[in-house]
């Protein structure tokens, strides 16, 4: 009993939040500002409680497991909460449903948790339902924007339509094998036809969350359409969630499939890094344009996949944990400036470095960092990826990741010259930091100098991934 | 001695710089940091030489090794061999030289000089590292100073300028980085040059793999045609940040050809010296011709770069020990010669706010100082004995005849025929800025250099001078590790 | 005559391929939904078919099953509470007039 | 031994000389530069004479040769084990006359110029260069590597580019002396090579261990490099030719001789140091010093250089009486004295009897630096009275520049080969060595030789008789230069009159052994009385003003034309530089990299737009349309890995 506690600390965690929350809202409502510096508390306390007492173990027969990887995995995702409550939290004070977009969001962070943690396809589903379906509410939370419920409409559709096909995957792999389990279902996998139509309808499931080319396109919709809030939660953490879910998957319950889904990322990832760069050099939206590059990251995420070994995994998860830092900085900084001055364009950002230095500055680190140059912890985690890419020694392939490097650093610099170069008779006014958002910003940008200067973060990560 | 001293200085200038409050101090603290480096360098120098003399034949002195991504076999391992020292040294002038010159920075003093400095540290570390991983790290460092600098304090289109050398430069890396990453996975996962030097790769991972190391260190070399970054970047950089793009970065590249590509792949570099033969000799005619036509003096001094690089390509192409200390010489000669080049270049332009050939004449009447400094590199850049890049061209010349076939003989030939053209356009530009009519009236109230501009000229063209006079101990320098290098050739 | 697996299979495919079909063609939301529905209920045919056919033993397909139908309803409601937004905003609920976000 | 640091002392003063001057001489020395210079450069004057005197008659000769000495050698650079460049100081007749010569001269000019640039405000400057170009040529001189004349070769084209282009404010100096250098350089590069050639076949630099390599036929290195051929020659002709080529550049040899009468335009004592007396004939002192190897190794290129020693002789004596400037006559004249001296090299071999070209043309060299000084000095006397260079502005002017035009007169005696001056006895040795070796330049020579003396006394005639100035002049020019002026003029015409009885042949020879040059008078009658002939002619001509000379150019028309215009020589490199290597090679290439090499990089840029441009319509914001590509992404995978994969 006291380790059923144990293992499922941080669910329980999040899950006590979530009823605080609920119990406030039922009872007569605090103002926003203590409300939300409570929350942030108690999320930090959630984060630090991943820290303690980790013991890997299974509950609920194989329903649930928990190793050291994976809450140091859950960690990375309330980290990246803690932060987004803490850089949105101009833009959450205003929202009149504070509470309610709390419950939202954390309920759709126990699904993560749940589904990083599951160890059967049943959880595993129900778990990403519940990682999906509040964030399409929450996609929904600038009531009275036209782009924010056409949005939320494409989200939830799509996805409803993806968890079908999904669905009907899981329904031909329980037909075949008789079992959910994925401790199971490795030994009953020959490669039959049947088997790999219900892998590709699998896959194309998880292609749909990660945003992969060509199950990508509800992505830049979505995250232009709901609030930065969101978009930043959905680029990082939900991105993050899934990737963890889905390495674990390919490499543990398709593992005997290694050579056909090996084959198959490298493709995706070459076609979602290259459509993802080219769409993302015309966007003028940040948001938008974030919303491209991140897609072109997912694919430098596949890159590293295909290693099909544990230095896969770890240039994954260490991947994400940067990725997390980086693109919830440039999420922070946008989501500051749309806030004081309702403005979204890149160019407005022309002139931005002669009022707002130090938001600049973060920019450009977080900028740097997601093209991949040092001394940015990205320039490690991408290089890391190539490596792990590499280990199968395809020339073509790691070549052309490196090159698309160059297209991703072409269109990071337009940021860069629109914040540093062009001038610009009436910039952005300069910009009073509110005291959560300075820490949140000056926490990413320690993160993306730190992480990567700390090699042994990345040697911690992979040891836990052996 | 402590190599990381060489990284920890200038970092410590840097932040000293960030911390500083006004512009005064900020100058003084980069000045002051500066020449502390180049004091390190001589140190250094010293010490290397005092080591030597007392019988310490290992390749790299002073090796350090931490390991840093241990599960990746990863170590940050330092050391140097004769071609680092006098990489270094080069670097140590070129930075004070490129911080006194930019005295005058009004706009972003401070982020000016921080980016500066840092760019210095970026060029230190790659020097000393010989662990690919950060040799890789520390030459993707200087990226964001190199295009901030230019983008930002630069001048005409300056956007752009700043746009392609980014993106060539990391077309480049990229290059690099999977060549790299052939070489780690080839060789047994191990990114450590001393390491990679005695494992053997096959063939045809070295055919494979040196041509991108080459062509990837080239680009950041100018190799012909990959050198298109170099007008265009090289004009719209302010001054200092010409200065060190030429001086220094480029040798980066030049470097990582050597060290990297040629060193640790001879097979390839074998198969592939003729080529590297043809377009270096390409490129230094095409360089120098390309220059007769500029009208604009830094147009100028990045085509004859073009050219003069490609001496120290051809030289390594060469694959013979002279022709390599030559390349090597011809590295350290140009990077000082071009950085004063710039420097002067700069010194005229604030006063004439032209940098149009035909728009000036009859300098040397009122600024005497700039002028013959003018002169002197003019003449270091055709060639004349007493100065550095005589000393380059003719080992250089001297080396590649040892092959006594016809193709190397003819490619000497005709790289030596580019002494002619450099003479014309050195002369051409010499000759219609410092000397004749004054063509503009304005110019007879001009002032000469300041004590910030005259101190970098004097150190550069000390620098010159050294190797011009006495190129004795820079060649003791290098010719070891050519040597090494060529043992490895050699298959020694 | 007693309905065997394949005959099960054909009508749940069947199903599915209507669902996918409708959710392609229909210009009303309700109605994608409701084809999303259908083809959820293909899948529930599926799990029900191989769990009785196949695998009697245990109740997985069933368990999944009734999941399946309780996660539908939950999406069911935000996707409808989300259509009611959207009829608000935009005074339709045909999907074709919600092409704002492109490009 | 002669002592090592008299010898090194004598290049390092002037050296000294530069440094002082050219650092401080601005601030400091506005006024003392001139005599500082001047006193240092007495001071190795002196030591060179000591030199001289201690090497020939002190030590004198060891078995009936004069040693070669290697005083000193300090290694500059290595190239590998046995080939490096070395500073080295090296003593033999050749090196120790010219030590003298060039030390003298200079001094000369030194002086002289003390007077002439008096009140010039970049006196310092001018100084320090003079001292520069004194220590190259003493170095040049001392060089006992190929490299080391190689390098000091490049140092006196520097400092002659400076001095032409002393008045850098004129454009026509800037152009001449950027001629100067570009045409020296590109002769250089055939120099370059030629050193490349013959040190790797002789595996040295070193000029001692070079010659006696390539020359001894059994060592190794003579035979691959004597095996090894290019084209039909042999490694060693190639060699040779191409280190020839460097000369003639030097030596203002037909067809690199065209910078030389540009450089006019520098101060006119520059022009005697550099471009009479000392730099120009380097050439000749660079095949004097690799003689063995012409000669014994490859004597097809001796053929070569006497025959562009004779052409280039002929043509410059023809161009000179033609010109207006009398700088520019000298400048010829000098090109035809230096061809006198190359052919002389030309038609001489090694060693004994048949070494007399050699001894010969060093003994012109000598004779030549003294009377050719003189008459340029002598010409900037004149000019710097009449302030013009040209004839027109000129006549009567002995009355007025008494001692110059007496002086003037020596020195046109002897060149014209007028017994007992200098010139007669150096130039009836030439003559004499042609007669045995070679006819037809023989008498080439010998024509060459009348016509000079015709062209000098034309400029003779001109200035000092001819029209005379009004009386009233005098008042408004002032006075003859002063004593600064016309010290060095007497002294110089002393040696133009007396250097030819020196018996040089005790001293200079191709084998070091003495050599008796005898010639009966009947042999110089020839060359003699064309000389009175040209002289007389002269005389006729332009004793008196008269239109006898524009009849005779007139009836000559176009030949006289084409000679006045220097045979379009200089129009046909115009047409060279500008026209091909400009147009049809520089612009062209500026074009292609502005435009090719360039348009590529912005071509994958603006593709790479354009795609994504094109690409834009997929994220239709139609969700429907979404779900077909994921439905087609779906298919498209199944079928890919379903039916092609396996």
């Amino acid at each position: 009993m006291n380790e059923f506690f144990i293992l499922m600390k941080q669910e329980l965690a999040v899950t006590a939040i979530i009823f605080l929350l609920l119990f406030i809202k039922i009872g007569k409502g605090i103002q926003h500002s203590s409300l939300l510096s409570l929350v942030q508390f108690l999320l930090l306390i959630n984060f630090g409680a991943g820290f303690f007492f980790n013991q890997s173990g299974w509950l609920f027969g194989d329903m649930y497991q928990t190793t050291p990887l994976i809450v140091f995995q859950k960690n990375i995702l309330s980290l990246g909460v803690y932060l987004i409550s803490l850089l949105c939290a101009d833009w959450l004070k205003k929202t009149e449903h504070l509470p309610e977009f709390f419950m939202l969001m954390l309920s759709a962070l126990l699904g993560m948790f749940l589904m990083i943690s599951s160890g059967n396809l049943l959880i595993f589903y129900l778990a990403l339902e519940l990682a999906t379906i509040p964030v399409a509410a929450m996609a929904n939370f600038d009531l009275h924007k036209k782009r924010s419920s056409e949005g939320a409409m494409k989200m939830i559709l799509s996805s409803a339509f993806s968890s079908g096909i999904l669905l009907f995957g899981i329904s031909l792999i329980y037909g075949i094998t008789g079992t959910l389990s994925f401790a199971l279902i490795p030994g009953q996998l020959d490669g039959s036809t049947l088997q790999l139509l219900a892998f590709v309808f699998l896959l194309s499931a998880f292609a749909f969350k990660l945003s992969i080319v060509p199950f990508h396109l509800w992505t830049a919709d979505v995250y232009e359409g709901s609030p930065i809030a969101v978009t930043s939660f959905l680029s990082v953490i939900s991105k993050g969630a899934i990737a963890f879910i889905f390495i674990t998957i390919l490499y543990k319950v398709f593992q005997p499939m290694g050579e056909v889904w090996y084959n198959m990322l490298v493709i995706l990832a070459v076609i979602t890094m290259v459509i993802g760069n080219l769409f993302a050099i015309r966007q003028q939206n940040i948001k938008r344009f974030l919303a491209f590059s991140s897609i072109a990251q997912v694919g430098f995420i596949l890159v590293g996949m295909s290693s099909g070994s544990e230095v896969g995994i770890t240039a994954v998860v260490y991947f994400v944990l940067i990725y997390v830092f980086s693109n919830l900085a440039a999420f922070g900084v946008a989501a500051v400036i749309t806030e004081q001055s309702g403005k979204e364009n890149i160019d407005d950002y022309k002139g931005l470095y002669k009022t707002n230095p130090f938001l600049c500055w973060i920019l450009a680190l977080a900028l740097f960092s997601l093209a991949g140059i040092p001394p940015t912890a990205g320039f490690f985690g991408k290089l890391f990826l190539i490596t792990a890419g590499a280990t199968k020694a395809s020339f073509i392939f790691i070549t052309i990741a490196a090159l698309n490097m160059i297209v991703s650093l072409y269109y990071y610099l337009r940021v860069i010259r629109a914040a540093f170069m062009d001038k610009n008779e009436n910039p952005i006014s300069a910009i009073k930091l509110s005291p959560s958002v300075k820490l949140g910003l000056i926490i990413c940008g320690a993160g993306i100098v730190l992480v990567g200067l700390l090699s042994w973060m990345y040697d911690y990560i992979h040891s836990l991934s052996l | 001695m402590n190599l990381l001293l060489l990284i920890g200085l200038p970092l410590l200038t840097a932040v000293a710089v960030l911390l500083s409050r006004n512009k005064q101090q900020v100058k003084w603290i980069a000045l002051f940091g500066s020449v502390a480096q180049l004091a390190l360098a001589f140190v250094l120098f010293f010490i290397y030489k005092h080591e030597r003399e007392t019988g310490n034949a290992a390749q790299m002195l002073f090796e350090q090794n931490y390991p840093l991504f241990k599960s990746l076999n990863i170590n940050f391992h330092l050391g140097v061999d004769g071609i680092s020292i006098a990489m270094i040294l080069l670097t140590a002038f070129v930075v004070v030289a490129g911080v006194l010159v930019s005295w005058n920075i009004e706009k972003m003093t401070k982020e000016f000089y921080f980016l500066l400095i840092l760019l210095g540290m970026g060029a230190y570390g790659f020097f000393i590292s010989l662990d690919l991983f950060i040799l890789f790290f520390f030459l993707e460092i200087s990226v964001i100073p190199k295009y901030l600098l230019i983008g930002i304090w630069g001048s005409g289109k300056k956007e752009y300028s700043a746009n392609k050398l980014a993106l060539m430069l990391m077309g480049g890396s990229a290059l690099i980085l999977v060549g790299i990453l052939g070489l780690y996975f080839a060789a047994g996962r191990s990114f450590d040059i001393m390491e990679l030097s005695k494992a053997t790769v096959s063939l045809p991972y070295q055919q494979v793999l040196f041509p991108l190391l080459f062509v990837g260190f080239g680009v950041f070399t100018a190799l012909f045609p990959l050198h298109t970054w170099v007008p265009d970047g090289h004009s719209s950089a302010p001054t200092a940040g010409s200065m060190f793009l030429a001086g220094i970065s480029m040798k980066l590249g030049g470097y990582g050809c050597l060290r990297v590509a040629t060193y640790l792949l001879p097979e390839g570099a074998k198969e592939y010296a003729n080529i590297i033969i043809i377009l270096s000799a390409i490129a230094i005619l095409y360089g120098a011709f390309a220059t007769m036509m500029q009208k604009d003096l830094k147009y100028i001094n990045a085509y004859s770069s073009v050219s003069h690089v490609g001496f120290s390509l051809l030289g390594i192409g060469m694959l013979t020990q002279t022709a390599i200390t030559g390349a090597l010489m011809q590295m350290v000669s140009h990077g000082l010669m071009t950085a004063l080049f710039f420097a002067v270049i700069g010194m005229i332009y604030d006063r004439t706010h032209t940098r149009m050939v035909d728009e000036m004449g009859g300098l040397m009447k009122k600024l005497p100082f700039i002028s013959t400094i003018f002169f002197i590199v003019g003449l270091c850049s055709l060639g004349l004995p007493g100065l550095s890049g005589f000393v380059a061209e003719m080992t250089i010349f001297m080396g590649s005849w040892e092959n006594a076939d016809a193709f190397h003989r003819i490619a000497t030939i005709a790289a030596a025929m580019s002494i002619v053209v450099t003479a014309v356009y050195i002369l051409r530009a010499i000759g219609n800025t410092v000397m004749g009519p004054i063509k503009n009236e304005s110019y007879l109230s001009l002032k000469d250099a300041a004590w910030n501009e005259r101190l970098a000229a004097i150190i550069l063209v000390v620098g010159i001078l050294a190797i011009g006079i006495a190129p004795g101990w820079l060649n003791d320098l290098l010719r070891p590790a050519a040597e090494e290098i060529m043992n490895r050739i050699a298959g020694k | 005559m007693q309905p065997g697996l394949y005959h099960i299979l054909f009508l749940s495919t069947a199903l599915f391929f209507i669902g996918v079909y409708g959710f392609l063609t229909r210009r009303n939301l309700i109605t994608m939904l409701m084809s999303i529905e259908l083809i959820l209920n293909s899948v529930n045919l599926n799990f029900i078919a191989f769990n009785k056919y196949l695998w009697p033993n245990q109740m997985d397909g069933l368990f999944f099953t009734l999941f399946i139908i309780a996660i539908a309803a939950a999406e069911a409601a935000v996707a409808i509470a989300i259509i009611i937004n959207l009829y608000r905003s935009h005074n339709s609920i045909d999907v074709e007039n919600a092409e704002d976000l492109k490009y | 031994m002669p002592n090592v640091t008299a010898i090194a002392l004598i290049p390092l003063l002037p050296l000294a000389g530069f440094l002082l001057l050219g650092l401080f001489g601005r601030k400091y020395f506005k006024n003392s530069s001139g005599i500082i210079g001047t006193m240092l450069l007495l001071a190795s004057t002196v030591l060179a004479l000591y030199t001289a005197y201690e090497y020939f008659f002190v030590y004198g000769k060891v078995a009936g040769v004069y040693e070669k000495f290697v005083a000193l050698q300090l290694t500059w650079l290595e190239f590998s084990p046995g080939v490096s460049i070395d500073m080295g100081l090296i003593i033999d007749p050749i090196s120790v006359m010219m030590l003298v010569v060039v030390t003298f001269i200079s001094l000369m000019v030194h002086i002289y110029s003390l007077g002439y640039l008096k009140g010039e405000e970049r006196f310092p400057t001018y100084y320090s260069y003079l001292g520069l170009f004194t220590f190259s040529m003493l170095g040049l001189v001392l060089a006992s590597n190929i490299f080391q004349i190689y390098i000091f070769w490049e140092l006196v084209g520097v400092s002659s580019f400076l001095l032409i282009g002393y008045y850098y404010d004129k454009p026509s100096a800037v152009a001449a002396c950027k001629k100067a250098f570009i045409v020296t350089r590109f002769a250089d590069l055939g120099f370059l090579i030629g050193i490349l050639i013959l040190s790797f076949s002789g595996g040295t630099l070193d000029f001692a261990t070079l010659i006696e390599r390539l020359t001894s036929p059994e060592s190794n290195e003579f035979k691959t490099a004597a095996a090894s051929t290019f084209l039909g020659a042999s490694a060693l002709t190639w060699g040779a030719a191409l280190v020839f080529i460097g000369g003639a550049g030097k030596s203002a040899m037909f067809p690199l001789h065209i910078w030389l009468p540009d450089a006019m335009e520098g101060p006119t004592p520059v022009s005697a140091l550099i471009h009479a007396a000392t730099m120009v004939v380097a050439g000749v002192y660079l095949v004097a010093r690799l003689f063995p190897i012409f000669s014994v190794a490859v004597p097809g290129v001796l053929e070569i250089i006497g025959w562009v020693g004779a052409v280039s002789a002929i043509i410059a004596a023809i161009i000179a009486c033609t010109q207006t400037d009398i700088k520019r006559v000298l400048a010829y004249s000098t090109m035809s004295q230096i061809g006198f001296m190359m052919f002389a090299l030309g038609v001489s071999n090694y060693g004994g009897e048949a070494g007399l070209g050699y001894t010969a043309s060093m003994f012109h060299l000598f004779t030549h630096a003294m009377f050719k000084a003189l008459l340029f000095l002598g010409a900037g006397a004149v000019i710097h009275y009449v302030h013009s260079n040209d004839m027109k502005d000129m006549g009567g002017l002995r009355k007025f520049l008494p001692i110059t035009h007496i002086t003037f007169l020596i020195a046109c005696l002897a060149i014209a080969g007028v017994p007992p001056f200098a010139g007669f006895f150096s130039k009836e040795e030439i003559l004499l060595a042609a007669f045995h070796n070679n006819m037809a330049i023989y008498w080439i020579a010998l024509i060459t030789s009348g016509i000079t003396a015709f062209y000098m006394f034309r400029l003779y005639f001109n200035i000092f008789w001819n029209k005379e100035l009004p009386s009233s002049a005098k008042a408004t020019k002032g006075k003859e230069g002063g004593f600064a002026m016309m010290m060095p003029l007497v002294l110089l015409a002393v040696g133009a009159a007396a250097a030819g009885f020196i018996p040089f042949g005790e001293y200079v020879s191709s084998d070091g052994k003495a050599l008796h040059a005898h010639f009966d008078l009947s042999f110089s009658i020839a060359p003699v009385a064309l000389g009175l002939i040209g002289i007389l002619t002269a005389f006729w001509l332009y004793k008196k003003q008269n239109d006898k000379p524009t009849k005779l150019a007139t009836s000559l028309g176009g030949i006289y034309k084409t000679v006045y215009n220097k045979f379009y020589i200089d129009e046909i490199y115009l047409f060279i530089t500008k026209k091909v290597l400009f147009n049809l090679i520089g612009r062209p290439a500026a074009w292609f990299d502005k435009n090719i090499v360039d348009g590529l990089m912005n071509l994958i840029g603006n593709v790479t737009e354009k795609i994504s441009e094109g690409i834009k319509k997929v994220q239709s914001g139609k969700v429907q349309q979404y779900a077909i590509y994921f439905l087609g992404g779906v298919i498209v995978l199944a079928v890919l890995f379903i039916y092609i994969w396996k």
